[in-house]
């Protein structure tokens, strides 16, 4: 059914028919918006058979999810940010334990400076967690991951997280098709776990391992990964043949035909990229873009194929890992193994910094002439940070960089 | 011959101390008395000898396992009791068992009731256990959580006083002028500092949770008879247990109960539960002594006792904190006639 | 809401903030015939409705405002007196429209919510949406009477700039 | 392993049963039996905290069956034993003793309401024992030998079987009913009684009649005199000759309206409160030490005050002129001994009984070869109680000993043992003793604190003017009462604390009566049952490397 929503608003409704038994609630911007729908649905009665729980912290959150989720519920919750954070020791353990607890992040940066807006400095600091990652476009696409979301975690017995970007995507009101109960039913079979708390078969979960068999563990959680990397595009067909749409899948190309510059991004920020690269194909640039959508697991020899023709590689992406330059480009560059292309790491839209149009296609035709340095950040002040490196080295004392910029920023708006 | 089940004499020959007594009713005997007990944790764990808290784990779940008819599940901080429990491959438990992390025992165990609750197993109920550090201090805060919204699960804190698995270092729960291994028994105030206290119990209480009772492996019968009273109940409780630590407390691994029977008859540990938020029952003390006798027990309160001079002033002050619990608490009758 | 209604693609979208009820903000909406792929706020609108009229004075409202945009202002008082007669007067004379928008409310739904009464403005301006498209977006948004009041607001509001 | 489980982090129960944590072992904990206090003061060899084990669970039916394993007379020990079992008792440091000879006295009282009879094999072995003496400790030998399977034939000189039970212990203390029906239990056994058949050739009885053992047990019936200045004398008694006269005598003897009793010990102060049933004004006793060095029992002296009884302490009897006594005081010397002082006073009585004590008639073994006569005038035996001629026993009274009934019984039972042993031809060899169950080696906290129970004691008054016992029997209540106040010393009585407080669980209870045993796989060696037995036990021992 077509219908116009709030992004947060709608992935309510497609947990809500996924029928999750334990949702755990803790309130951080910007998903709040989505646990709180999911509240109001099992409220008003329309989600049925399910336990919608507030708790004192995201620790507790996850940690509630693991217990019902370890006692055979299907259970989701949701966060972002510092609450992931929070949680970060039970992303870890749901993995480890092999709970397939379903996680909706609402990517948003990571503080000080506490920051609200949108990046990906939070679901990347738990891309090794051993959760399945999965990185909405749009907001259809962020509904439908959910629905997929659960039949690979309960098939996989792994957790996943679907993220999507805060406010961009959670409070963007869209047209979206929000399937049909029946077909959600067909689509997901009830959850049957591999191991469940039970009295007449009891066993003990969580036990220590020692250097025996930890490697053999880490070894199992690998394979379950390199088994998701199969079973997403399989799990994306059956969706298509259900529902009828593309969604999901590892990557998604976008006229990477004869291209010599692809763009590869995570989230949202590829709709504004093709929007560019239908600006610059009209111009005649031969530019193309990769959409990831599994980060984890990440998808080497998909994207090493529709990659490996290319001239070069811009990687756009919204975190950053301080002294090193891009996460995603260094997974990207994994994917080029043995394929001499120049990757360009473009850190971009960091703690919610307009990505517009015009900043894009200056960088992308940079490229396309390869005068792009190897890291980049977009729209960067650099009047800002050049002003504050100086001060900093002159003054032992020098403040807090934030407040520094702010009213260094300020300064130089009203001389 | 008589019939003992309806004859009015009583036992004087044990009373109700030991774990039998074979001139009981078997309804009315301990649970661990029982040759068919549930033995939740079973041998081969890897506990010291004399381990406190493996002995209390056993006695609180067999009855719980008793009281609901083996439908039980477990969850379990981090902590000695999971580490010696579940070492890969060999696991003790006979139950169904979960442990997730240091400070989230609570919170997974409120996932489990809600999980069991939404699949209609009304019959399962749920135990969450760790010890004084994953509950007073890491899991502190999921366990209020798990109180303020009253979830259908009995939580038990095995105090033992300090972090053991770690390697004895302070937690909350230290009693002051203990020396652990973070509060080394050296300088002008060695040992723990003389701090205001934490009391779980209480903090339980202030909760209005239907359950709070603090029991001791040195009084099996009435901790069995809590536990069984807290597993008849729904909603949040909590049951905090003294346990002794052999290796912690520096006390012989064969005084495990002696030593815990001390900290009660001293009135150092008060016996009491309450319901709903206000205290419904205390245990009299039996054999009232002195806190000196139970200190001198124990190798984390030997400078106390130091040959250079016993320090008069902390064993004053620690016999003043039992003093205060067997006034705040009533712990003595004030007319002892028998 | 109400261009989905009537079958096109619409994204709406707030300048995203931790604000406090009663502070400035910002909202974005596009609206087209195809999917709306583009995520970057508006920099250059079509169309500006100016909820308070305080900030004309403490902001640049209008920049990016195309030539041949359309504004809507919720006010009661002439252009004049707001004090912005010759910046208006470049604009296409039916494309802009002030409004008593809060006063509206209040006699419809009794609460100072403008939004509503705006939008009837803006449809009647810019004749990009029916007026029953957007009686519908809101009923389904504000079901019952409270619905009712902001349609009637809207509808009042909408007879008014069209005559205007 | 179910095979869909995750690998490691998900376990099957119970699987560290495969771990045997019993390597980590310096010290294993042992079940042993130790001797308990009562048992080991008990003359008659009973094992007291056996039986009080099955009176505790209230089958008095078996507490007696084991009882009389060692003592053929409950009811007579009960009620006349000084009871030493209980001045051992571990109790006494807690409370007060167990009431060891009530509970006995009940079980005795239950077998006779119920007529409940002692296991035996009613078969025989062909050998025949003679015993001589129809005593506590004649009577307990024949009984004892006729469980052993052997003819036993008892001659009594007297007219009543029962000795000193009889002639020597008043009704108040022991009703003669009761003392007759054990003695006839033991008779319908098959033992052979045959009354007013004194034995003055024992060698014949061996080679004319063909006993194959015989057993002598003739007691102390000679009362001893002492010289006494006298003027004029009024009438003088012996103590035995007086309580003998009461069984056996046409009528009780004239006794006057006040009596001096002259002695300390138990006989006198029967005689005592003897003369005082019989209607005496004034019973005195006259003693010269005081009361902690006199050999009667405390509350003999004081159920005798009780009744009326005036008791001259640190007196001797100087002179006597018709009714009147010269008695000079005495005090006790550091070694313990009376001193005269020279200080004197007078008392008057119609009549004085000499309870000074007896001595054995042993003119009768004169002549038999090899049988020694001790200096004291009792007879030498060895440690099997044999004396110098092959086949001849001996006990009770006319052996060296304390002079008891209890002694005398567990006389009978050890004769009785060896007699088998040499009818047999082989040595009878006495099981080891266990060490003894110490106070220290209970854990006393798990014992309830609960005061002896008193046993109702017949009025005052109705003491005085009857022979009605004095002590009342205990109901069924207070013996189980009493019997559960038993510690049981050293011996397991399955409360299961051992089973209870391992927290390895390595301890395997086996079901009752059955006790527990150690699973040494699993016990790391705490101490925890050891230090948590509340009866000592367990002993923990060093293991071997």
């Amino acid at each position: 059914m077509l219908i116009q929503m709030e992004g947060s608003e709608a992935v309510a409704e497609a947990v809500a028919l996924c029928r999750p038994e334990v949702v755990c609630a803790y309130p951080i911007t910007p998903q709040t918006h989505i646990v709180e729908g999911v509240g109001a649905l099992v409220k008003d009665g329309r989600l049925e058979n399910c336990e919608f729980i507030n708790v004192e912290s995201e620790f507790a959150a996850l940690s509630v999810a693991i217990g019902a989720s370890a006692a055979g519920a299907r259970t989701y919750t949701a966060t972002a940010s510092q609450g992931l954070l929070f949680m970060a020791e039970a992303v870890y353990n749901a993995a480890g334990l092999g709970l397939p607890i379903v996680m909706t992040i609402g990517n948003r940066a990571i503080g000080a400076p506490i920051n609200i807006w949108n990046d990906h400095s939070d679901s990347m600091s738990m891309r090794d967690a051993g959760w399945i990652q999965l990185y909405a476009e749009t907001n259809q696409e962020a509904l439908d991951l959910h629905i997929q979301a659960f039949r690979l975690a309960e098939e996989l017995s792994c957790p996943v997280m679907v993220c999507m970007d805060g406010f961009i995507l959670t409070h963007a009101y869209e047209r979206l098709d929000i399937p049909s109960q029946q077909d959600v039913d067909a689509f997901l079979p009830a959850f049957e776990p591999v191991q469940v708390l039970d009295p007449d078969d009891p066993y003990s979960i969580g036990a220590m391992v020692g250097p025996e068999a930890f490697t053999e563990v880490r070894y199992l959680a690998n394979d379950t990964q390199l088994q998701a990397l199969k079973l997403i595009p399989e799990i994306g067909s059956v969706f298509k043949e259900v529902f009828g749409r593309e969604s999901g899948g590892l990557i998604h190309e976008y006229m990477t035909g004869n291209a010599e510059t692809i763009v590869v991004a995570l989230g949202s920020v590829n709709g504004t990229i093709k929007e560019v690269i239908d600006t610059m194909r009209e111009d005649g640039a031969a530019i193309g873009s990769v959409s990831i959508c599994s980060f984890r697991p990440f998808p080497l020899d998909e994207l090493q194929d529709a990659l490996k023709d290319a001239k070069r590689v811009v990687v756009i992406e919204k975190s950053l890992a301080p002294g090193l330059g891009g996460v995603v480009a260094s997974n990207v560059r994994m994917a080029l193994r043995g394929i001499n292309l120049p990757v360009y790491t473009v850190i971009a839209g960091l703690g919610g910094r307009t990505i517009t149009m015009t900043s894009l296609q200056e960088v992308f035709e940079a490229a396309g002439e390869d005068r792009l340095p190897d890291l980049q950040f977009l729209d960067l002040d650099h009047n800002a940070v050049e002003h504050e490196i100086v001060r900093a080295r002159r003054t032992r004392r020098s403040g807090p960089i934030a407040e520094n910029i702010l009213r260094q920023k300020a300064d130089g708006r009203n001389p | 011959m008589t019939d003992q089940t309806s004859q009015p004499v009583k036992f004087y020959q044990t009373g109700t101390h030991t774990v039998g007594n074979r001139l009981l009713d078997d309804a009315k005997r301990t649970v661990q008395s029982s040759m068919d007990r549930s033995n939740a944790i079973t041998s081969g764990h890897r506990a010291c000898q004399g381990c406190g808290e493996a002995l209390g784990a056993r006695y609180a779940l067999d009855a719980a396992m008793r009281a609901t008819e083996g439908q039980l599940v477990a969850v379990n901080a981090t902590g000695c009791l999971e580490v010696f429990t579940t070492p890969y491959p060999e696991t003790s438990w006979q139950l169904p068992w979960l442990h997730s992390l240091f400070g989230n025992a609570p919170a997974v165990a409120t996932g489990v009731a809600a999980a069991l609750r939404v699949k209609g197993r009304k019959d399962v109920k749920v135990v969450a256990q760790g010890g004084d550090g994953g509950t007073t201090d890491i899991g502190f805060g999921c366990l209020s959580g798990m109180f303020e919204r009253n979830d259908d699960v009995l939580y038990i804190c095995y105090d033992n006083e300090a972090y053991m698995n770690t390697g004895v270092q302070r937690s909350s729960a230290t009693p002051p002028a203990a020396r652990t291994a973070t509060t080394q028994a050296i300088g002008d105030a060695p040992g723990n500092v003389f701090g205001t206290g934490k009391n779980l119990p209480l903090i339980a209480m202030a909760h209005n949770i239907p359950y709070v009772a603090t029991a001791s492996v040195a009084d099996l019968h009435d901790l069995e008879a809590k536990v069984t009273k807290a597993m008849a109940i729904s909603g949040s409780r909590y049951i905090h247990i003294m346990v002794p630590c052999p290796l912690g407390w520096g006390s012989a691994s064969d005084a495990t109960i002696s030593v815990a029977r001390l900290a009660v008859e001293s009135g150092l540990f008060p016996l009491f539960e309450a319901e709903n938020g206000t205290l419904t029952k205390v245990n009299k003390i039996r054999r009232l002594v002195q806190v000196e006798g139970y200190l001198k027990m124990q190798k984390r309160f030997a400078h106390l006792f130091a040959k250079d001079g016993k320090d008069q002033d902390s064993i004053d002050a620690i016999q003043a904190m039992a003093n205060h619990n067997i006034e705040r608490f009533g712990l003595i009758d004030v007319d002892t006639t028998s | 809401m109400a261009a989905f209604i009537e079958g096109k693609h619409a994204q709406a979208f707030p300048s995203f903030g931790s604000e406090r009820m009663g502070a400035p903000v910002v909202s974005f909406c596009r609206i087209d015939d195809k999917e709306i792929r583009l995520r970057e706020p508006i920099m250059a609108p079509d169309a500006l409705i100016i909820q308070d009229t305080t900030l004309l004075h403490s902001i640049d409202v209008f920049q990016g405002l195309k030539e041949d945009g359309f504004i809507v202002i919720n006010s009661a008082r002439s252009f004049v007196d707001l004090g912005i007669a010759d910046y208006v007067a470049k604009f296409p004379p039916h494309h802009v429209c002030h409004i008593g928008a809060t006063e509206l409310a209040m006699k419809h739904v009794n609460r100072a919510v403008p939004n509503a009464v705006l939008l009837g403005a803006f449809a009647a301006i810019s004749g990009q949406l029916h007026m029953d498209a957007v009686a519908k977006a809101i009923a389904e948004k504000f079901p019952g009477s409270v619905g009712e009041a902001n349609i009637a607001a809207a509808r009042e509001a909408f007879d008014m700039a069209r005559e205007a | 392993m179910s095979k869909q489980l995750p690998f490691a982090i998900t376990l099957d129960p119970g699987t560290s049963l495969a771990n045997h944590t019993g390597s980590w072992r310096t010290l294993k904990p042992v079940y042993l039996d130790r001797l308990p206090p009562c048992n080991n003061a008990c003359p008659a060899g009973e094992n007291i905290q056996g039986w009080l084990y099955h009176a505790e669970e209230g089958d008095y039916k078996k507490a007696w069956h084991l009882l009389m394993d060692d003592n053929p007379m409950p009811a007579v020990m009960g009620r006349v034993c000084y009871h030493p079992c209980e001045g051992a008792c571990n109790r006494a440091a807690m409370d007060e003793p167990v009431a060891i000879h009530s509970v006995e006295r009940f079980l005795g009282d239950q077998a006779l309401k119920n007529g409940w009879m002692p296991y035996f094999d009613k078969g025989s072995t062909g050998k025949r024992v003679l015993v001589v003496g129809a005593g506590p400790s004649g009577l307990s030998a024949a009984y004892h030998l006729r469980r052993l399977g052997h003819d036993v034939t008892i001659r009594e000189a007297g007219p009543m079987a029962g000795g000193m039970m009889r002639f020597g212990i008043p009704k108040y203390r022991l009703p003669r009913d009761v003392l007759d029906k054990e003695i006839q239990r033991i008779v319908d056994m098959g033992v052979e009684m045959q009354l007013n058949c004194k034995v003055d050739n024992i060698p014949a009885a061996f080679e004319s009649e063909g006993f194959n053992a015989v057993f002598i047990a003739v007691g102390a019936h000679l009362a001893k005199r002492i010289d006494i200045p006298a003027h004029a004398a009024g009438k003088i008694l012996d103590a035995a000759s007086v309580l003998r006269d009461m069984e056996a005598g046409a009528e009780p003897p004239k006794l006057g309206r006040r009596v001096i009793i002259y002695g300390g010990g138990n006989t006198a102060m029967d005689a005592a409160r003897t003369a005082k049933r019989l209607g005496v004004d004034e019973a005195m006793i006259v003693y010269r030490r005081s009361r902690n060095e006199m050999p009667a029992h405390d509350f003999e002296a004081t159920e005798a005050e009780e009744e009326g009884v005036l008791i001259h302490w640190l007196r001797t009897i100087k002179q006597i002129d018709e009714t009147t006594f010269t008695v000079e005081k005495m005090e006790i010397d550091a070694g313990g001994r009376p001193q005269p002082t020279g200080e004197f006073e007078t008392l008057e009585a119609d009549t004085l009984i000499l309870a000074l004590g007896q001595d054995v008639d042993t003119s009768f073994l004169e002549k038999v070869p090899g049988v020694v006569i001790a200096k004291d005038g009792v007879v030498d035996v060895d440690a099997r109680m044999m004396t110098g001629y092959p086949g001849l026993f001996a006990g009770g009274d006319m052996v060296p000993s304390e002079r008891t009934v209890t002694v005398a019984v567990g006389h009978g039972k050890k004769a009785a043992r060896n007699i088998d042993g040499w009818l047999k031809g082989e040595a009878y060899e006495k099981s080891e003793k266990h060490q003894l169950a110490a106070f220290e080696n209970l854990n006393t906290w798990y014992y309830d604190d609960a005061p002896a129970s008193v046993q109702p004691g017949l009025d005052i008054i109705r003491r005085q003017t009857s022979f009605d016992e004095v002590i009342g029997d205990l109901v069924e209540d207070n013996a189980l009462f009493e019997a559960r106040r038993c510690l049981s010393c050293g011996n397991c009585f399955e409360c299961d604390n051992c089973y209870g407080v391992c927290p390895d669980n390595a301890v395997k209870k086996l079901g009752p009566g059955k006790r527990f045993e150690f699973i040494y796989d699993f016990c790391k060696g705490c101490g925890l049952c050891a230090t948590e037995c509340p009866c000592g036990a367990i002993e923990m021992v060093a293991e071997t490397t």
